[in-house]
């Protein structure tokens, strides 16, 4: 299975991406920003950090970059594509995935481990996945996703939530959302679950060593799910 | 503008000074040279006050590749691998400006890093503020931690460790040291020693702007009432830019275009530049009007006192112009050929067709002043008698209910939580342990990093309190199962001027150099920062440790958390009972005389190396080292992070309990053994004439200290964790 | 010659930077106020004395990058 | 009544954010910027209907705390 990374000007988890996918069995490239043409891939992930600062808006500038008009008609073809925490906002600003990526409810910086119940399973990223919830890392700044209520009632209708923020055991209730996100939203996907978006770290969890394991889970499944 | 003494005043030089310079240049320097000179020969530069002392310290050791003298320090860590690390602080700029005096200082000490070549691999810090109560502590703390985090987490460079703490000596003067270390390849290190004539010297990096112009002057002024006018001298850092300044040198570094490489850090272009000609006996000619600048109508002088962050100077090999130029413009990067080496040994600046300046090197250098200051030496403080009855008094519970929830000892992860600690994806023990430790990428290594200060230590007792920290700094390496191998330091101290204050550094220092030297754990970088300090009161004297050492596999690394219930604990090192200058004394009994803990240096050397010994072995589940607080605390510490109970044995000792529980003897450490490793334990502790003695046994979710004093895992858990938390609401 | 941008979130797009900002007032004894909103403000100088066409070259970078218009607002508010 | 209050970066202070914002304008075709600087807006409805005593606390709490006096300046511009 073939991936791309691609690194932008800030971006600072495309090797701990790049590390995860090989990991994992998948044949990675890492792609500069400027470039035109994406390679030849089955995924393709932008990967968390601070692209152009988070300057402006977080994931704003980086969403005008060259590389991202084949990225947009790599998905909008249907390729899968990923987008980790500050990946996750420059789909949001590309305007891939519905809403946006506000500062945290307490303005602060969080790194920790939290816990996300999966909420659809009905597509590449967890289709088979044993679990139902995962112990995560998250760490950033501007996690706190937000839609209208227009918007809120097409994603759910379409059922394109990807995972929300929960406790040990699933409860998806309020005390257990880090920053404020509308309804412990922590993951969605597009319209046609090609494209997922999401704060969480898996690729900080594929060694018993580092802050947990079910990142591994996660890449074991995907890579399968796509063979 | 025509220089007198009166101006050479006002640039914080001395009369003798001014007169060495126009001796030294046989006429009167113009502004520019003036400017240049304050720069260089002022304390935070030219170490004026501290070398002759800092000689003493010592700085060699078989894992030494560079010691001191150079932008950082650099180890040896087998397998062709080394560490560069150093430790530098940014105090008083944060404290006027606490978010921007943070990031830049965190910005700063990572150039200095990767200047070398190497990689940062991770960031610790050690920060201290005035007393809780104090006006403008809460706001000072949140910003330079969201500064701390702002700028390491952008560079993605994980913060894996620190210190942080309260006194209300540092109300009007609060600290802020930065630590970090890199990785490089052992035969990829880069020096900032020029070399050869005619080879083109490159600007890359930043424009230059009017930022901080005189802020190392600043650095070397204490705080009077006339702050407020040095405010516009706060520069503003810019961790993305920092960002692909690393990813470009890294990428320039890959080739073989450098000679050398050196980071505008304190009097930016000036000190650099001249660093660079000094160290390779060369002359080095400069052309202001190549400078890239941000603002119109910049002078000479401007250009060469400005310390606008994230810049570079290098010395490349000729005709690698083109090829270096192509890798800054790929990441957006200022290039600049701004002038070449020489082989005249002066630095000639010129702009708009004039030589603005012709200052002979080493007059800057080798001829800067060094001074041989007054020092007052250190009484020992008297014992204090502590009344027997005033300790039956107290009850166990409320004595640590206040204790672990001291402001000194609490958890600090409303701080460390907002530090990015998990990226790159090798960190394998977060903040909040003994250590930070993180994995050499790739590779069964990893390296384990602490930084410590106790200032209550080495103000009532300098020469102790010198060598307590770098025995501290020991210990939490070998907690975590990481054998030592060198130190760093930034050393904080109020006026050298006043012969108190000398006399607490030059103790603090002979106190580092003899348990370094004791311990063969050298100290291979540095940083000095005096007058801090309000008006005439200097701080607690503040020597920060930064200590590295070395995991060859990293699944033996060591934690503090409780394991397993019925496995036993054991304690390491003697417990004499020593309260004073204890937090418990001193927060309990408001008692803040008598001395600090005795260091036994062969103590604390045995006990150490026998204890990596046992660790070596596999028999130790958890370890930590006993430390303010004293031995309940630690315990408590343990318990917490485990989520496990402890029943404590009747203990021998013929001191009071309460003396046994919160003494800060040193040399002491907590170990968690399964019951049938005690034997094997003992006789390796009994081999080395270690003292120990089994102290409990591991239970489910409770402390059991006595047959009357029980406390639950969650209330000292709530004992520890509320009070920042509250704090900061 | 320059153009201020001022770019404020929508009414029903939530603030968290503002609501803090509320708070802390509050906490600073500021206990009259209402609501806080915090927006962003950009000075361009653009290459144009036309005040017209440097209006038009501004309102361009807001609708394509200074503004997110799914929840934010923009509006040019001065010419010097 | 709503005031609202700009804060800028004092002329020589560096805006990074400002720089990458050029940067990324030119990307984009914009090739006639001089300069951007990006500052802070804020929108503050306070319970005071007479105009200047409004003003007056907005200008308070720009000076307590919106601003950071050592590196911006503030103004108040407008009231509606
Ligand atoms: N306390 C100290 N102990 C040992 N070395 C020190 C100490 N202070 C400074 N040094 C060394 O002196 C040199 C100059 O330090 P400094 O001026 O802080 O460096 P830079 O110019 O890179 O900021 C460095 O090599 C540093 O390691
Ligand atoms: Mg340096």
């Amino acid at each position: 299975m073939k991936s791309s990374v691609i690194t932008f000007p800030g971006s600072n988890c495309d090797r701990d991406m790049d590390v995860a996918l090989k990991k994992f069995g998948f044949k990675n490239e890492m792609v500069w920003h400027d470039d035109n043409e994406l390679p030849k891939s089955d995924l393709v992930v932008l990967p968390g950090g601070f692209s152009y600062g988070d300057y402006l808006r977080c994931g704003s500038m980086a969403a005008k970059s060259k590389i991202m008009q084949s990225v947009i008609n790599f998905a909008k073809s249907g390729g899968l594509v990923m987008g980790i925490c500050n990946g996750f906002q420059i789909l949001v600003e590309a305007g891939l995935v519905p809403g946006v990526l506000l500062r945290n409810k307490y303005l602060e910086f969080i790194c920790k481990n939290v816990f996300v119940k999966i909420n659809n399973k009905d597509n590449p990223y967890f289709k088979n996945s044993d679990k139902d919830v995962f112990e995560f890392h998250i760490a950033h700044n501007e996690g706190n996703y937000f839609c209208t209520n227009d918007q809120l009632k097409e994603i759910e209708d379409n059922n394109q939530v990807a995972i929300y923020y929960c406790s040990n055991n699933g409860k998806t209730e309020e005390t257990f959302n880090p920053n404020g996100s509308l309804n412990n939203i922590a993951g969605i996907f597009n319209k046609e679950k090609n494209v997922l978006g999401m704060m969480p770290h898996p690729e900080r969890m594929i060694d018993k060593s580092l802050s947990g394991e079910d990142g591994s889970l996660f890449f074991k499944n995907l890579i399968n799910n796509i063979k | 503008m025509e220089v007198n003494e009166k101006i050479a005043l006002d640039h914080g030089l001395k009369t003798e000074e001014y007169k060495k310079i126009c001796d030294l240049l046989e006429r009167t320097p113009n502004l520019t040279e003036l400017g240049i000179f304050s720069a260089m020969w002022n304390e935070h530069c030219s170490y004026k006050s501290s070398r002759l002392h800092l000689k003493k310290l010592p700085t060699k050791g078989k894992k030494v590749i560079q010691g001191p003298g150079e932008n950082a320090g650099v180890i040896d860590i087998e397998d062709g691998d080394a560490i560069v690390f150093k430790i530098e602080s940014h105090n008083h700029p944060s404290f006027i400006e606490p978010y921007q005096g943070a990031a830049t200082g965190v910005g700063g000490i990572m150039r200095d890093v990767f200047t070398m070549g190497a990689r940062p691999i991770a960031n610790l810090n050690s920060i201290h503020f005035g007393s809780p109560q104090h006006k403008k502590t809460k706001n000072l703390l949140r910003g330079v931690v969201h500064g701390i985090g702002g700028y390491g987490n952008c560079m993605g460079v994980p913060t894996i460790a620190g210190q942080t703490s309260f006194d209300s000596s540092y109300n009007g003067n609060i600290l802020v040291n930065a630590m970090t270390l890199g990785l490089v390849k052992k035969n990829k290190i880069f020096y900032s020693k020029a070399a050869g004539l005619n080879k083109p010297v490159i600007y890359v990096g930043s424009k230059t702007g009017r930022d901080g112009i005189h802020g190392a002057s600043m650095a070397s002024a204490s705080f009077d009432e006339k702050i407020e006018e040095k405010k516009p001298t706060v520069q503003v850092g810019d961790p993305f830019t920092e960002k692909l300044l690393l990813e470009a040198c890294l990428e320039l570094m890959a080739g073989d275009s450098i000679i050398a490489i050196q980071d505008m850090g304190a009097a930016g272009l000036t000190s650099s530049s001249i660093e660079m000609a000094s160290k390779g006996n060369l002359g080095i000619e400069i052309n202001l009007n190549k400078v890239p600048c941000r603002e119109t109508k910049m002078t000479p002088y401007e250009i060469m006192l400005s310390e606008s962050q994230e810049r570079m100077l290098i010395v490349l090999e000729n005709g690698k112009e083109e090829k270096a130029k192509k890798i800054f413009d790929k990441w957006n990067l200022d290039f600049a050929v701004i002038g070449k080496t020489t082989n005249s040994k002066n630095i000639e600046l010129f702009f708009d067709n004039e030589r603005v300046a012709n200052i002979p090197v080493n007059t800057l250098v080798e001829n800067s002043p060094m001074y041989n200051r007054k020092w007052k030496k250190s009484k020992p403080p008297k014992k204090n008698k502590i009344k027997k009855e005033t300790l039956n008094k107290l009850k166990i519970k409320d004595v640590l209910k206040k204790v672990l929830s001291n402001q000194n000892i609490c958890s600090k992860e409303w701080i460390w939580q907002q530090y990015d600690h998990t990226v790159m994806g090798d960190t394998i023990q977060k903040p909040g342990g003994d250590s930070g430790v993180v994995r050499i990428h790739g590779t069964n290594k990893a390296v384990a990093a602490s930084v410590d200060s106790s200032a209550v230590y080495c103000w009532a007792h300098p020469l102790t309190g010198g060598k307590q920290i770098v025995a501290e700094s020991w210990r939490n390496l070998i907690s975590v199962g990481a054998k030592p191998i060198a130190i760093t330091n930034c050393l904080n101290f109020g006026s050298p001027e006043n012969e108190d204050n000398m006399g607490e550094f030059v103790e603090c220092v002979q106190g580092i150099g003899e348990a370094s030297k004791y311990l063969n754990f050298p100290v291979v970088s540095g940083n000095v920062s005096f007058y801090n300090q309000t008006k005439d009161v200097g701080i607690k004297p503040t020597p920060s440790i930064g200590g590295v050492g070395l995991i060859i596999d990293y699944k033996k690394m060591v934690t503090m958390d409780f394991k397993e219930k019925d496995n036993l604990v054991l304690a390491i090192g003697k417990t004499e009972g020593h309260i004073d200058q204890s937090l418990f004394a001193r927060s309990i009994l408001d008692e803040k005389n008598g001395p600090p803990p005795e260091v036994n240096l062969f103590n604390e050397k045995n006990n150490g190396e026998t204890l990596l010994h046992i660790i070596e072995n596999d028999y130790i589940k958890s370890a930590h080292d006993i430390s303010l607080g004293g031995l309940l605390t630690a315990v408590s510490k343990m318990c917490i992070k485990g989520n496990k109970g402890i029943k404590f044995k009747k203990f021998k000792n013929f001191i009071n309990e309460i003396e046994y529980f919160f003494s800060e003897d040193q040399g002491r450490y907590i170990i968690e053994i399964k019951p049938e490793d005690l034997k094997k334990v003992r006789n390796i502790l009994d081999k080395n004439s270690v003292h120990h003695e089994e102290i409990g046994t591991i239970i489910d979710n409770e402390m059991i200290i006595n047959e009357k004093t029980k406390v639950t895992i969650d209330e000292l858990r709530s004992y520890n964790t509320n009070w920042l938390n509250e704090y900061m609401k | 010659m320059k153009i201020s941008a001022i770019i404020t979130l929508k009414k029903d797009v939530l603030d968290p930077q503002g609501k803090v900002i509320h708070q802390a007032l509050d906490g600073m004894g500021f206990n009259n106020v209402n609501e806080v909103r915090q927006g962003k403000y950009f000075e361009i100088d653009v290459k144009e004395n036309d005040p017209k066409k440097a209006k038009e070259i501004v309102e361009k970078m807001c609708s394509k990058l200074l503004a997110n218009l799914v929840i934010e607002n923009y509006k040019i508010i001065e010419i010097q």
